[in-house]
């Protein structure tokens, strides 16, 4: 009988503690936005499984020893944020940037929801109980990036404690693009300028795109060198993709390799979802401020985009100008939706590439300023 | 609280700036880049492409892609 | 001359302990058994080779500083058995099961073989020089399972000095149950009962695939959470692949990396295949044991479900109670095989999949069972 | 040597139960899944799968699916 | 402005040593070879890039707690090296080797560029600020072996500051074969030696090719164990291959693990060219005698095919003999363009093939004779 | 420094010794290997091999071969 209490006081059901119930609950929400509304389900779906995994009781899956603590290891030394930046980076065409480079300042324009956002934390501290210090706001900050390794990262190295609040705010946002940006973008412009055609992009050569991640990297080690970890590793999978003297690496980068650090990143973030860490005021601050930032990024882009029209003689869509907060390719997708919604001829999805990239760019240089600037 | 705010308010401006400014010089970079390129590595003719399909016939292709088949199952 | 003398006494010829010797034929047994007799050569390859370079005297493979050891590492953590139990979750199918889930209690009593064979082991320890802890016995009764990666996560939990024992007796008895398993199988049937075919089954909804792996992860947090982990990352590989939504990943589960984690566990589990581990009566005794395990799972799953047939209108075929063992997919080839002999009509294979991988559940709750209560 | 005994049957009996438990259990789980997948997400017709592949005949079918089948079996 | 000053200090053009600006443009220069040249790209690429990224002020991705740190363990503990050889058994074909096994003496004969270069390392310490020790030096002369993975274990192993020189020179000649050799090769051969056309080979039975790595990896056991690690990896890939029996591992060994090893061996040892460690007068001695080292190499490989010739009654085309210093496969393709030169009916590619894996291991056993001599 | 010459030359004797003896044994080991693997397993008949692909006429093997080459393509 003695074996028959043992085993009952090792059941989940006489050790689990309201928190962990709570956040199960939340790992299957996550799993349920995954499989039934395809939310990024790359990522939430090994995020709500690890959660899941992390809270149940007796295991100890995600404590010292447990499997989720050693593939953490990989998030806290930056490497797996850091190979999935080289493979997006493998499978990133710059082109449509190229051909049009004025597309860089949608970009950077749509970097405004990222420092917004910081100030719009620092400032939520009025509300008691909530203590965010400047590392804090910074992390939540790069939700606004719109770029999920990034934001990883940078959190890993600020503010590990709301990792897993963090990531799952950015992916969430992410999915939700089609949702969020457009009733923005409509606000802000008028069904003429929706149906603004674009010219025909210019071709890009080879040599431009092989150059380009070298001139990239130059300058940001020039510049910026603290954000050369994530320009450097994106700018590596990108020379090994646009040479095509590497073939075999560069497929390997793109496919096999970042889906094995995808499936291990997505666990280890889930195991930082724990009562403990998530079930907090900050949490809900954290998914407001998400949402403001994904809005006011988005809102940017579209203004400027206006903005350059003033003061241009080659037209541009307003509508690409909220690909910049990157979200790439749903961000483009959806300013493509707009505008044929607007005029069935216009096909903006090549031009919102431009933008779109150029928001990756944005946000790992706004990441370069934060971590070089906050201590 | 108030200089918790300052450092937020100064972050951001700083930020944005070397944000703009830093694509504002990948801008005129990549213009550079495009002269040079344009100078130095002058772009062979597109036709050169366009041909490439054009005179194989659909029995071809079918070799082709045999040959190619057994060139795989070989090299992989 | 003092460079050749030192060299000769780098020599292997040298150095050579005769234990040393005994196991590289050990080895190449293996290897011969991998190769030429298709004995399991996914594990059984590496795993003689692993041996093989682990006794290379003045070599130090498998010594700290050597490839083996840092190898090892991944069994000592238990991340490589729990990433080859999430690619083979993704490689299993549930629906056969489903479609019959009376089939899973000829999954549990199949698991009768594991117990029985832990009474084994305690029982041996009165042969003078055999002295097998709980923890030992408990290792050893493991094999029953007929599961390679449960094997080798409980093993390296309990007993990690009978590992690589331990190893290769569960896959040179997995791949030997096309000759185990059959005599015994027409021992304790007629033919007539051989002859019984089954309905056809119903068919299996995508829902349903989905939801099981998460209905049997909240079962197993309830119930059991020291089998979480094993569980757990099975169900995580079984949901990416049923899901549908991350094919990418759950293809790189059951394939790449499984590879890469099968190599490499493999060696690693050879690394341990020492003369000082392995020449010692306690083998023989593992080994003798583990046959007795496979055979005493056989006939409990087959008379369990003769007991079925008693209580239940839609008739079962006893000869897939047999693939209770696990030991995916031999187990079910070896039923649908001595059906057909018995009823060339009679095909079995779907049907005895359900069985097979319930016992692949019901070892993974054995061992559940064995890691909480044996300390 | 008694005393491990007496543990090791014990261990028999409370672990063959818990296995037994556990799967009657799922059994019963698996049962209530049908039901309420059965009841809220009725499944769709079978013809929808079937209307797909029309518009290529049967035997082109069975040519590629060969092909595939060989191809994956080699392959795997 | 307290910001800005901050930023102006951590920018790269206030931080940039002379060094580290010198050290990325040799990195821009490897690029260059590997992308415009064609130069080994797999690797120079990767090291190439490493060498840029490991030189960004500030960012200190090469230092502690910076990727390419981690990434950097792999070569340190001799992981990564012995993997890629492992990858490369299981792309090798012993069948043109077993068919002719005299040609092994020609692989043997090559590896006479390693010692002549041990030698030729320790007589330039007479330039006034070398000082090659005799590991140096042994570190050095295996560049002469014409094999990558050899020269980064045996350097890692002996003369970790070296690495980065070593490994460029390895890579960099191992490209320039087509050049290097064709001119030692005219000049030591008649056209008529050149025009000798040899007999078609033996078909080699399947059982010799699974044998074959088992015999060599016994030889290496009995005789040389320090070179135990080298050889039993590149056999374990090459049984895993030829046995036939595990097609998904070895395909997985030669394909996607070889190809995530090589990135990150790449960038790692990119890591290790620091201004510190490559702009030496050191370096240039490195390069010096890498260049020798394949010249003799070339010299030695021709040679003992003439003096084979000489004892021997089926001819021997001299030019296979260069295809000795390994470098496969370039080395044996360069044979075969002579020969062609010289005889349009003399196809040379698969007899050249032959010394071309002697090569291999060749120099794998005289990288354990230097291992286990020289401490 | 002499000393360290010494050293050398004495390593580079004895290390092209060690090749070339390591070699040779091998080049011997090859030879017992070729003698007893004729005799224990002697070669099948290639002509067993050159059946295999003898029933499938030509177009056939490049309609699969389409198909295949379709398929990897997709599914790559
Ligand atoms: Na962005
Ligand atoms: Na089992
Ligand atoms: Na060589």
């Amino acid at each position: 009988m003695g074996n028959l209490n043992l085993l009952w006081q090792s059941t989940g059901i006489h050790n689990f503690q309201a928190g962990q119930v709570l956040m199960m609950l939340v790992g299957f929400l996550l799993l349920f936005l995954a499989i039934k509304k395809d939310f990024e389900p790359l990522l939430l779906l090994p995020i709500g499984f690890g959660a899941i995994l992390s809270n149940i009781p007796v295991a100890g899956i995600a404590e010292e020893g447990g499997i989720l603590s050693y593939l953490y290891l990989g998030i806290k030394t930056g490497v797996f944020p850091l190979l999935i930046f080289m493979g997006v980076g493998a499978m990133t065409d710059f082109g449509p940037m190229l051909a049009n480079p004025k597309t860089l300042l949608l970009g950077a324009a749509a970097q405004f929801g990222i420092f917004a956002t910081l100030l719009g934390a620092l400032a939520l501290n009025i509300i008691p109980g909530l203590e965010f210090t400047l590392k804090d706001a910074a992390a939540i900050a790069i939700i606004g990036g719109a770029d999920g390794p990034t934001a990883i990262y940078v959190a890993s190295r600020l503010a590990p404690d709301l990792l897993g609040a963090i990531a799952v705010a950015a992916y969430s946002y992410m999915a939700l693009v089609p949702l969020i940006q457009p009733p923005i973008m409509r606000a802000l412009t008028t069904p003429e300028e929706r149906s603004i055609e674009m010219q025909q992009m210019r071709n890009v050569s080879k040599v431009e795109k092989i150059i380009f991640p070298l001139v990239l990297l130059v300058l940001t080690t020039l510049l910026l060198p603290s954000a050369a970890p994530l320009v450097g590793m994106f700018c590596f999978g990108n020379l090994m993709n646009a040479s095509g003297v590497v073939e075999r690496l560069s497929k390997t980068a793109a496919n096999e390799l970042i889906n094995i650090v995808t499936i291990f990143l997505g666990l280890a973030v889930g195991s930082k979802l724990s009562a403990d860490a998530f079930l907090k005021l900050e949490t809900l601050g954290i998914l407001a401020l998400g949402a403001i930032a994904f809005c006011i990024g988005t809102a940017t882009g579209v203004i400027m985009a206006k903005i350059m029209n003033r003061f241009s003689s080659t037209p541009i869509n307003p509508l690409i100008g909220a690909a910049g907060v990157s979200a790439v390719p749903m961000a483009a997708r959806v300013a493509n939706k707009l505008g044929l919604e607007a005029n069935p001829h216009n096909f903006l999805l090549m031009h919102a590439m431009g933008p779109n990239v150029a928001g990756v760019i944005g946000s790992a240089v706004a990441a370069g300023v934060l971590l070089s600037l906050v201590h | 609280m108030t200089e918790l705010i300052t450092s937020g308010v100064e972050l951001m401006l700083v930020g944005m700036g070397i944000v703009y400014a830093f694509l504002v010089m990948l801008i005129a970079a990549i213009h550079v880049m495009g002269v040079l390129v344009s100078r130095f590595f002058p772009e062979p003719s597109i036709i050169d492409g366009l041909v490439v399909n054009n005179g194989i016939d659909q029995s071809s292709v079918a070799a082709i892609s045999v040959a190619v088949h057994q060139y795989r199952t070989k090299h992989k």
